[in-house]
């Protein structure tokens, strides 16, 4: 999820997702960058509103109750 | 003419002292009962309960004849077959007889639907001829396997809410497809001075027991809300404590010792929400395979 | 609700919840009893153990987390 | 709860749920009354609309099979 | 909720939640104390194990908070 | 979390969440308090609807056993 | 969240998370380091299996993923 986690860190730092941040990004944590990749995910990006993304996932975690003590 | 008039007034002393002698009356429908289940009915409950069919006509007469106003009222809701149902038990123990009498049944014709009656593939256990012809004049595909009839395709035979045709019932019958409940269905009762009708007989233990845990249910919300701190909702109310410090420090990007977890849960979460977006707009390779 | 909520109150108080007692508490309050329903319920609760019933629902409530808003 | 179910008591009465006709339900059923709960309960529910949390309360169906007779 | 939250608040600082002290704090943030909640409250306390309650609760809580931007 | 829980005082209470009132709230439990913790937690506050947070968050319902009458 | 991503941005390059690598990737994107909010992270962080963390959030990620806009 290395590419992921790296463009969620640029978006979440007020960045724009594109091709040299991300690269940038990720070759400084030491990850060999595979272009094709990095060039899908932000291409892939582009048609995401990220912000939108995140808050309408709902995320339908059903919580297993807890044993009474 | 005259030994009928005779006849009819015995059945209706003999029914007035049956009444007059039981400690519960009720009065049920047998709509659409045939004359085996009731005597399976009353096989099964002999000693505890007494059934007769009976004319309408015949019964209130009895009931007329009893004076007793509480149980004129049994005849108020009264349909056309019905029967009396005499009994030493108490309303309740009644009431789950009169719920244990249904039973599978073919139609007869002229019955509603209660869903969507559906014949499946079979073979069935008629050789060809001429219920070939009976098979096919109410629309079913029918071929031969093994020198027996067979029926070929799924068929929605009769549709949910419509009247079941004599000649469709004849074929559920020889199928032995038994689409129908049928049973005995309450239409009041009388026990000791008081008057019974099926909704209220219908509180069973088990809807006694539901509506007791939902007003439980009920007093802990209104005790929450007004923060009425009783031992019942203690727990809760710390839990719900806990929960909200939780979501208030996620949302304030507090992150303590205790939390840790939820944060990294939440941010790969994030990531997993992203990466699925991602592989859906797309037709390319996966941004990422794990 | 009513008779439900007389049967609880009784039960909680320490009473044995019999027809006589559900029937003046309701009455107390100005509900209209109807007797059959009383005997209804009350010969129904002979077959309810009215502290399982309780301890249950608690445990039922199974958490599930609410999609944000 | 005797507190809490006598309220609801009251209110499915269609009784307003004041401390006087709270404390009489209580006693009536053999409750030794505590005044200062009796008022916690009562102020507390002033800011309450009882309606709307009937309302939302998660109704728990608990099928608890009874115990045969 | 401000009664629970002192009580934790309490709990969380190592302190032990008694009259005196939940008073004191709820008093300081300006709260007026209703005696008879506080002691129902911390009289109830007694038989809860504050910390297995809150370990049960924390599994319920991920998916609560909308996703931070 | 002893400061989350203060917030969520200072919050129930009526009162603004700022360093100031955290602070004394926590010193008057006996937190020792970390003013960079105070700072993070006040600063990160500053763009959250508590109370949205807040009702998104009591839906969950937690399971637990409800003391004997 | 830009702590956490760039702290599951190295755990995902196979770096340890430590402070100051951390440090390094948030200033790396332009975020200015609250260092209490760092310290706390990585504090935190030693006392976790992050991959034990991410395995059961994947479990539990029943994420309804909403259509690109």
């Amino acid at each position: 999820m290395e590419y992921v986690y790296g463009a969620l860190l640029l978006h979440a730092a007020g960045k724009e997702v594109d091709e040299e941040k991300l690269k940038k990004v990720l070759e400084d944590v030491g990850v060999q960058v595979d272009e094709a990749r990095l060039k899908t995910l932000v291409s892939g990006l582009k048609d995401v509103n990220i912000d939108e993304v995140l808050k309408n996932a709902s995320v339908a975690q059903v919580a297993t109750a807890p044993a009474p003590a | 003419m005259k030994e009928v008039s005779q006849q009819k007034k015995e059945l209706v002393n003999e029914i007035t002292q049956r009444i007059k002698a039981s400690r519960s009356v009720a009065i049920v429908d047998t709509a659409g009962i045939r004359t085996r289940q009731i005597q399976d009915i009353r096989g099964k409950n002999r000693g505890k309960i007494n059934l007769k069919v009976i004319k309408k006509t015949l019964l209130f007469k009895a009931l007329e004849n009893l004076g007793d106003e509480k149980l004129s009222k049994l005849k108020e809701n009264s349909g056309g077959q019905i029967a009396l149902l005499t009994s030493d038990l108490e309303p309740t123990e009644i009431y789950k007889i009169i719920e244990s009498t249904f039973q599978k049944t073919a139609p007869r014709g002229g019955e509603i639907a209660p869903e969507d009656i559906v014949i499946q593939p079979m073979t069935t256990g008629f050789p060809p001829g001429p219920m070939m012809t009976e098979f096919q004049k109410v629309g079913l595909q029918t071929g031969v396997e093994k020198g027996k009839i067979a029926i070929k395709k799924e068929t929605v035979f009769v549709k949910k809410g419509e009247t079941i045709p004599k000649d469709k019932a004849k074929i559920l019958e020889m199928l032995e497809i038994k689409p129908l409940e049928v049973g005995l269905q309450l239409l009041g009762l009388y026990s000791e001075g008081v008057v019974y009708s099926k909704e209220v007989l219908s509180l069973t233990p088990e809807r006694i027991a539901n509506d007791m845990a939902a007003a439980f249910s009920q007093a802990k919300a209104i005790a929450k809300s007004s923060m009425f701190f009783v031992d019942e909702v203690l727990r809760d109310l710390l839990a719900e404590a806990k929960i909200k410090a939780d979501a208030l420090a996620l949302a304030g990007q507090f992150i303590t010792e205790d939390n840790v977890k939820d944060f990294l849960v939440r941010a790969n979460v994030n990531a997993i929400i992203l990466n699925n977006v991602l592989n859906k707009g797309s037709t390319q390779e996966t941004p990422e395979e794990k």
